[in-house]
């Protein structure tokens, strides 16, 4: 006998007014299986609970049925009132006769009834319920934060200020991101650089955190509370612990790269690097320019390095490292306009530039010392052209999306050569005007003010006449074609995702939309973390966002991850699959249900039949990734793999309860 | 000697509808069904108090058109169910209630009949109540009535004016003959037993399915498995067919399976129906009713055992 | 799935109708449509999963087997699944049971899917009235 | 006109040289029987017994389900194989349960052999093979049988063939629900014939199908994509299905066996010819896929490669649910 105790509830007169609570329990007396029934008016209450503690020990009860409110109101509180008592918490079951019955039902004769009916499922499933123990996994103390832009930046500081270890992984030689391109941010234009560089020296500075520059994720094992990832760090023929910065290999060098930086308005030498305040301030050679790694001649910075830092031998090497959480800050791309557009002479006009070039036009740390001159000829433009979402909103030739930073930094844009070149002149082209945030509508109004002419409609064709650019386009306002003659053109172009961001965020078990930007879990509810337990979301790697938005994502990913990182083990649920090896066909059905890569298919090497050693495929199950949702059982055909706490068994139980 | 007329045929098993329910066998499948179901509930239990109370196997049928191979079938499966020691009260049940007419071959059902090389014979069935054998001018059918059960089933014709003596000009048809022609083999069963660990047993598994379509449409199978289906407020204890080519047939609690392969799952099969059977009750369970041979989808053929016997 | 002499309506009762409902959602929605003090026909019986992905259709032909009157599916909208896309191979498994169910005799208007928010009280409670409606309406052949 | 004995001799030589040099433990084709319109199943595993496989209409039996018996095996195995066993090969290895380079595939372009389920078939020709023993040009592509040519028990060297008298198909002389009609059909030509039917009409069909199953479970055993290690039919313990037989039980077992395949039945049609009931049980899971193209909108034919993407293990986010 299963020694079933049911419990009614009266909930005060919620339930009792419609449901008759007496004929309920007399009922479950009846019921197999069932050893004790009672009803009560508060069980939920401290003498409620202590009278089903009671009963289980006077009538020796093994499993538990309460009939009350919906499980989603109280089903932890009864399992923590069993924990008390020597009955397993799993073995329990709510019949939800409060929200399902006496809410919505007036005849007290079928309310009861269909409570009856409630009591029988639970009973029917409790008795195949099975003792389920939480396990809990220990946390390694540590996070990863890949990207090393702002809101890498960002996150890692908040989760080293909370005390836990960093480590932030970061492709490009230095960190620093896009911010550090940007000479100045909307709306209240202070200086870019100014108010991320003393975030790149704390971050240096920070005893928590350590900086990996040049680095790549290779693979990851594990999951959350433990990530196994492999490290390639790429090799940078600097002695990193030796080199003091000085500079003077970088004079020396005698080959001229055009900088990416700088988006390829200056030259920079094979031993570089990014740029001036780099972090780390170290250089390191870009191997397939520099000289002595490509022909074995050269070899001038060796000779003047006073410090003997240079080491032309140094190779790619990987190695593994664990940690708890990790931050996605992956970050943007601006698409490549030239391949899309090939009516704006895709590439072949020197004058035509995108929104980041003119960033290091204007910025004083930049190749022309914040002078805003034309790269064809170096004169400074009289009329410029702001071409606002290319590539943006523009499904048939670019991206779907709106890339939201891009009406405010082309304002900002309009405002920096009005405020710098005097008697310029701006035109805007823009299909709508999207300012909403705290004080750009007022931004925006301003630059109109200044004198920036706003003009409703997308540029169609670019082309040269006379040494100057015309841009042709629709203004849709005054519904006639317009042409601007521009020394400048702008195009503001669309964010996209990171180049390998989506490849990078699936060794890590995350996904990425359609479009590549990183899913998050929720769209409303969980906006920082992914369908991956423990991995986080930070910045534009999600989706297009101005600098605001990232840090304050930066930060909940942080705030998430510090949450993570606070425990000592992780309690996990134990309703998760479990797969009987013996019945697995190793089919993989499964597999491609789960979303979050919890089954993977492995070889088992066993005796069976008159074969010694027969190799077969089963499903492993990853208990740290399972969520619990159930969906792979159903392509499970033989059962092998079944949901604890809700196995098939027990829901047929349930189904046949109803009909006797 | 009694006559039925050919155009009387019908009639008589509708004159018998009255006292029995009347069973025709089915094409496909031996008449083992009617008193051995495929699927029985044994009794029913009350789940709260534990009662159990039987279910009862039916009341009197009557078998029309048995084959002679069935009949002895049955004859078989007497043995197994009712003289093995322990009396199987359902089975006892249903065929003390079951009359059994069989209607003797005329021609040779399917070239894969055999029974007259397993000791048996198209024209006859001393295990049925009544035989019905065609007369050589083919008007109609000599009877033996070869029981009391028989002598009542005359009793009805004979009130109903359906039968009356055979006239004197006319005989029995001589008994077909088989086209499959299998060997007698002396001491079959020592040496195909002797020779239980030969290789040979996989080879002629080899092409098994692994279906159970041989055991069920075989009129000697008698396995069985026993269970329980919950309904509500009681329990089903049921009994029905099982077969031994299942690997589940022979699994046990702990996963072990001592017949674990189909060549174990075939011999056992083969054997039980050329060896086991007769070391026990002296008769060879195998009828040579041909069903098996005819409905295995791979074209297995139990007689291959019996000439593999032959060399051995 | 002897629907025709085993259901409830043959027996002159009250149509019985069995309702997955996964947790996140359409649980939570039910719920909710008591919280509101919404009324609905007292003839569904609902079956708590976590996700209507871990309704398996033989769940269906078990109900059907036993005679339910009507069985219906409901999880949440797609994309909106608690578990990402656990509703996706929802829709796909029981668009071909559906299709089977039909094939084989089962009157389609038996069975029903829906997908239903945790806020959608409201669109619970009309979906089980009119499939309850529907139900009654098919008696017993 | 028929090229059965040429081929047969391809087949022969074939077989004979893998097992001469080593390359298979054995190679599975068909042997003759007692009975002129029916064979067997020959693993050969010496070249004399090569000499024993046929080639001729009445190789119904299908081959790729034996593999399975071998899954664990560290040798390789031989197998003639038709357009039907190709796609169950796929099948196996799109389900992880052989390897491919322990099946050595003699690729044999099929006329469309001497079974109603071979009316549908519109892949008559191997799409995976390790040696295509003859061109496929000039097979037939889609529908109609082949005339049954005469067996060519003169050839086949095996010393014990019986009396040659005809055995009729597994099935036959049962009655069937339809006809037995086994000229050229379309692919669904099952499904077809109780679509039309009403409700109630269907309802009775199935019934009467149902109480005449016996729940051998041949269906099941011949079917290509039953690979699991423990079918649920066999657990009753685990709830889906007790082993009570009735009109109901069997009914639960046809419509769960037709959509435990659903997304994976290469339409051989074996369940339906190894029935010994005779019982149209391919119209199931012709139903199924009749049901995916129409969701999906396009051709959905499995075992085609082995690379293939299951119906019901993957999701369009725009996949219609305007059955809800």
């Amino acid at each position: 006998m299963s020694r079933i105790g049911v419990f009614v509830c009266h909930c005060g007169t919620n339930l009792a007014s419609v449901v008759d609570v007496e004929k309920v329990a007399a009922a479950a007396r009846e019921l197999p299986g069932v050893s004790y029934a009672a009803e009560y008016k508060y069980m939920c209450s401290e003498p409620g609970q202590q009278m089903i503690l009671d009963a289980i020990a006077e009538h020796g009860l093994k499993r538990i049925v309460i009939a009350s409110c919906s499980p989603r109101m109280h089903e932890t509180t009864f399992r923590k009132m069993l924990k008390k008592s020597g009955v397993n918490e799993y073995l329990l079951e709510i019949a939800n006769i409060r929200e399902q019955v006496s809410w919505v039902h007036t005849d007290s004769g079928v309310a009861t009834e269909k409570a009856v009916d409630l009591v029988r499922m639970a009973v029917a499933k409790v008795a195949k319920d099975e003792p389920l123990k939480a396990s809990s996994i220990p946390i390694t103390k540590r996070a990863l934060v890949v990207g090393g832009g702002i809101a890498g930046i960002q996150a890692a500081l908040d989760i080293a200020d909370a005390g836990h270890e960093v480590w932030l992984l970061e492709r490009e030689p230095s960190i620093g991101g896009r911010m550090v391109m940007l000479d100045k941010t909307f709306p209240t234009l202070d200086c870019s650089a100014c108010i991320s560089t003393p975030k790149m020296v704390d971050m240096s500075a920070h005893p928590n955190i350590k900086l990996l520059t040049s680095c790549e994720v290779a693979a990851v094992r594990g999951y959350i509370g433990n990530f196994t990832v492999t490290i390639r760090q790429k090799a940078k023929y600097v002695n990193q612990d030796i080199c003091t910065g000085c500079g003077n290999c970088e004079e020396k060098c005698p080959v001229k790269v055009k900088s990416d930086f700088n988006k390829g308005l200056s030259d920079r030498p094979a031993i570089y690097r990014l740029f001036p305040q780099a972090v780390p301030a170290k250089p390191v050679i870009d191997r397939a320019h520099c000289l002595k790694l490509t022909k074995d001649r050269c070899g001038l910075c060796e000779k003047v390095c006073p410090l003997g830092c240079i080491d032309y031998a140094d190779e790619d090497r990987e190695y593994d490292e664990t940690f708890g959480a990790v931050v996605l800050a992956t970050g943007y791309g601006l698409c490549d306009w030239t391949a899309m557009y090939d009516e704006y002479g895709a590439g072949r006009f020197a004058d035509v530039i995108d929104g980041l070039a003119f960033e290091r036009l204007v910025n004083a740390s930049g190749p022309t010392e914040g002078h805003i001159v034309r790269p064809s000829d170096g004169a400074e433009p009289k009329t410029v052209v702001l071409v606002k979402c290319v590539g943006s909103r523009d499904p048939k030739k670019g991206k779907p999306w709106c890339s939201r930073a891009c009406c405010m930094y082309a304002a900002k844009h309009a405002h920096q050569i009005l405020e710098k070149i005097p008697g310029a002149r701006v035109f805007v082209f823009y299909i709508d005007v999207r300012t909403p945030g705290k004080n750009y509508e007022e931004f925006y109004d301003q630059t109109r003010k200044d004198g920036a002419v706003y003009v409703r409609g997308r540029v169609s064709r670019i082309y040269k006449e006379g040494g100057r650019l015309i841009c042709q386009g629709e203004d849709s306002l005054l519904g006639k074609q317009v042409r601007v003659a521009a020394d400048l053109v702008v195009l503001e172009t669309a964010m996209e995702p990171a180049a390998g961001a989506r490849e990078t965020a699936a060794l890590f078990g995350a996904s990425a939309d359609a479009n590549g930007w990183l899913q998050e879990a929720h769209p409303k509810l969980r906006p920082v973390e992914t369908q991956a337990g423990g991995v986080f979301l930070a910045g534009t790697c999600q989706g297009p966002k101005d600098i605001p938005d990232t840090v304050a994502q930066a930060s909940g990913a942080a705030a998430k991850a510090i949450g993570l990182l606070n425990k000592d083990e992780m309690e996990t649920s134990p309703m998760i699959v479990a797969v009987d090896e013996a019945k697995c066909s190793g089919c993989g059905a499964c597999v491609d249900i789960c979303p979050f890569g919890a089954l993977s298919l492995e070889i088992l090497t066993a005796r069976e039949g008159r074969w010694e050693r027969a190799e077969r495929f089963v499903c492993k199950v990853n208990a740290g990734l399972c969520q619990g949702c159930g969906a792979c059982t159903v392509a499970c055909r033989t059962g092998a793999i079944d949901l604890r706490g809700f196995r098939n068994v027990q829901i047929l139980e349930e189904i046949d309860a109803l009909w006797t | 000697m009694m006559y039925l007329l050919k155009e009387n045929f019908d009639k008589a098993r509708e004159a018998l509808a009255g006292a029995y329910a009347v069973v025709v066998p089915d094409e496909v499948l031996p008449p083992k069904d009617a008193l051995f179901p495929r699927s029985e509930t044994l009794y029913e239990t009350d789940r709260r108090t534990g009662e159990a109370r039987a279910a009862g196997a039916g009341g009197k049928t009557l078998l029309f058109g048995v084959r002679p191979c069935d009949a002895r079938a049955i004859g078989n499966l007497d043995a197994a169910f009712l003289e093995s020691g322990y009396v199987d009260a359902n089975y006892a049940q249903r065929r003390e209630n079951a009359t059994i007419v069989a209607l003797a071959c005329a021609q040779i059902p399917s070239p894969a009949c055999f029974c007259d090389s397993m000791g048996g014979s198209p024209h006859e069935a001393p295990e049925a109540d009544v035989v019905l054998t065609e007369a050589a001018d083919g008007s109609g059918y000599a009877l033996d009535f070869q029981s009391e059960k028989g002598s009542a089933v005359a009793e009805i014709w004979k009130a109903a004016d359906l039968i009356g003596p055979m006239p004197a000009h006319l005989e029995k048809a001589p008994a077909p003959t088989c086209t499959l022609k299998v060997n007698k083999v002396p001491d079959l069963a020592q040496k195909l037993t002797a020779a239980f660990e030969d290789g040979l047993w996989e080879r002629l598994a080899e092409a098994c399915l692994g279906c159970g379509c041989c055991t069920y449409v075989c009129p000697t199978c008698y396995c069985f498995d026993i269970g329980l289906e919950n309904r509500g407020g009681t329990a089903d204890t049921f009994r029905c067919w099982d077969s031994c080519m299942f690997p589940g047939y022979t699994q046990m609690a702990g996963g072990h399976n001592p017949r674990w392969s189909k060549t174990q799952r075939l011999r056992n099969r083969y054997l039980h129906k050329l060896a086991y059977f007769d070391e026990r009750y002296g008769r060879t369970l195998c009828v040579g009713c041909g069903r098996c041979i005819c409905r295995c989808p791979q074209g297995l053929d139990i007689t291959r055992a019996v000439e593999w016997g032959e060399r051995l | 799935m002897d629907v025709a002499n085993r259901t409830n309506t043959a027996a002159g009762g009250e149509p019985k109708i069995l309702a997955f409902c996964c947790n996140w959602c359409t649980y939570t929605g039910a719920d909710l449509a008591g919280l509101n003090r919404m009324k609905y026909p007292a003839n569904v019986r609902v079956v708590r999963v976590p996700c209507s992905g871990r309704v398996n259709p033989q769940f269906i032909l078990r109900a059907f087997a036993r005679g339910a009157d009507g069985v219906v599916v409901c999880g949440c909208h797609p994309g909106d699944c608690h578990y990402a896309t656990g509703n996706f191979f929802t829709r796909r498994r029981f668009m071909l049971m559906r299709g089977l169910l039909e094939f084989n005799g089962i009157d389609p208007r038996r069975f029903h899917a829906r997908w239903i928010s945790g806020s959608e009280a409201a669109k619970f409670r009309d979906f089980v009235s009119e499939v309850c409606a529907i139900v009654k309406g098919l008696g017993h052949e | 006109m028929n090229n059965f004995s040429q081929q047969q001799q391809k087949i022969r030589s074939a077989a004979s040289r893998l097992l001469a040099d080593g390359t298979v433990r054995f190679v599975i084709g068909w042997a003759p029987t007692r009975f002129a319109e029916r064979t067997t199943v020959l693993f050969a595993h010496t070249e004399a017994e090569a000499q024993a496989l046929v080639w001729n209409a009445h190789c119904t039996a299908a081959l790729g389900k034996y593999l399975l018996d071998h899954r664990l095996a560290d040798y390789a195995v031989g197998i003639v194989a038709r357009g039907c066993e190709s796609r169950m090969i796929n099948r196996l290895l799109t389900d992880h349960q052989i390897w491919r380079e322990r099946v050595y595939i003699l690729g044999a372009p099929c006329p469309g052999m001497d079974a109603e389920r071979c009316a549908g078939c519109r892949e008559r020709a191997p799409v995976v093979w390790d040696e295509l023993l003859w061109d496929a040009d000039g097979m037939p592509e889609t529908g109609g049988r082949q005339d049954a040519a005469p067996t060519n028990l003169d050839e086949a060297t095996i010393a014990d063939v019986g009396a040659g008298l005809a055995l009729p198909a597994v099935g036959a002389a049962c009655s069937r629900p339809l006809d037995t009609d086994t000229s050229l059909r379309s692919r669904f030509f099952r499904a077809e014939a109780v679509e039309g039917l009403s409700a109630a009409e269907k309802f009775s069909y199935w019934d009467e199908v149902y109480a005449k199953c016996i729940r051998c479970y041949a269906c099941r055993q011949a079917c290509p994509v039953c690979s699991c290690r423990a079918c649920y039919v066999d657990m009753d313990r685990q709830g889906f299905q007790g082993k009570q037989h009735s009109a109901a039980d069997n009914r639960v077992f046809g419509v769960t066996r037709a959509f435990h395949v659903a997304d994976r039945c290469v339409e051989c049609g074996e369940c339906e010819r190894v029935c010994p009931m005779g019982l149209p049980i391919l119209g199931q899971t012709q139903k199924l896929i009749k049901e995916i193209e129409a969701l999906t909108g396009e051709a959905y034919v499995q075992g085609m490669d082995a690379e293939e993407e299951n119906f019901l293990g993957a999701f369009d986010l725009d996949d219609k649910d305007d059955f809800l």
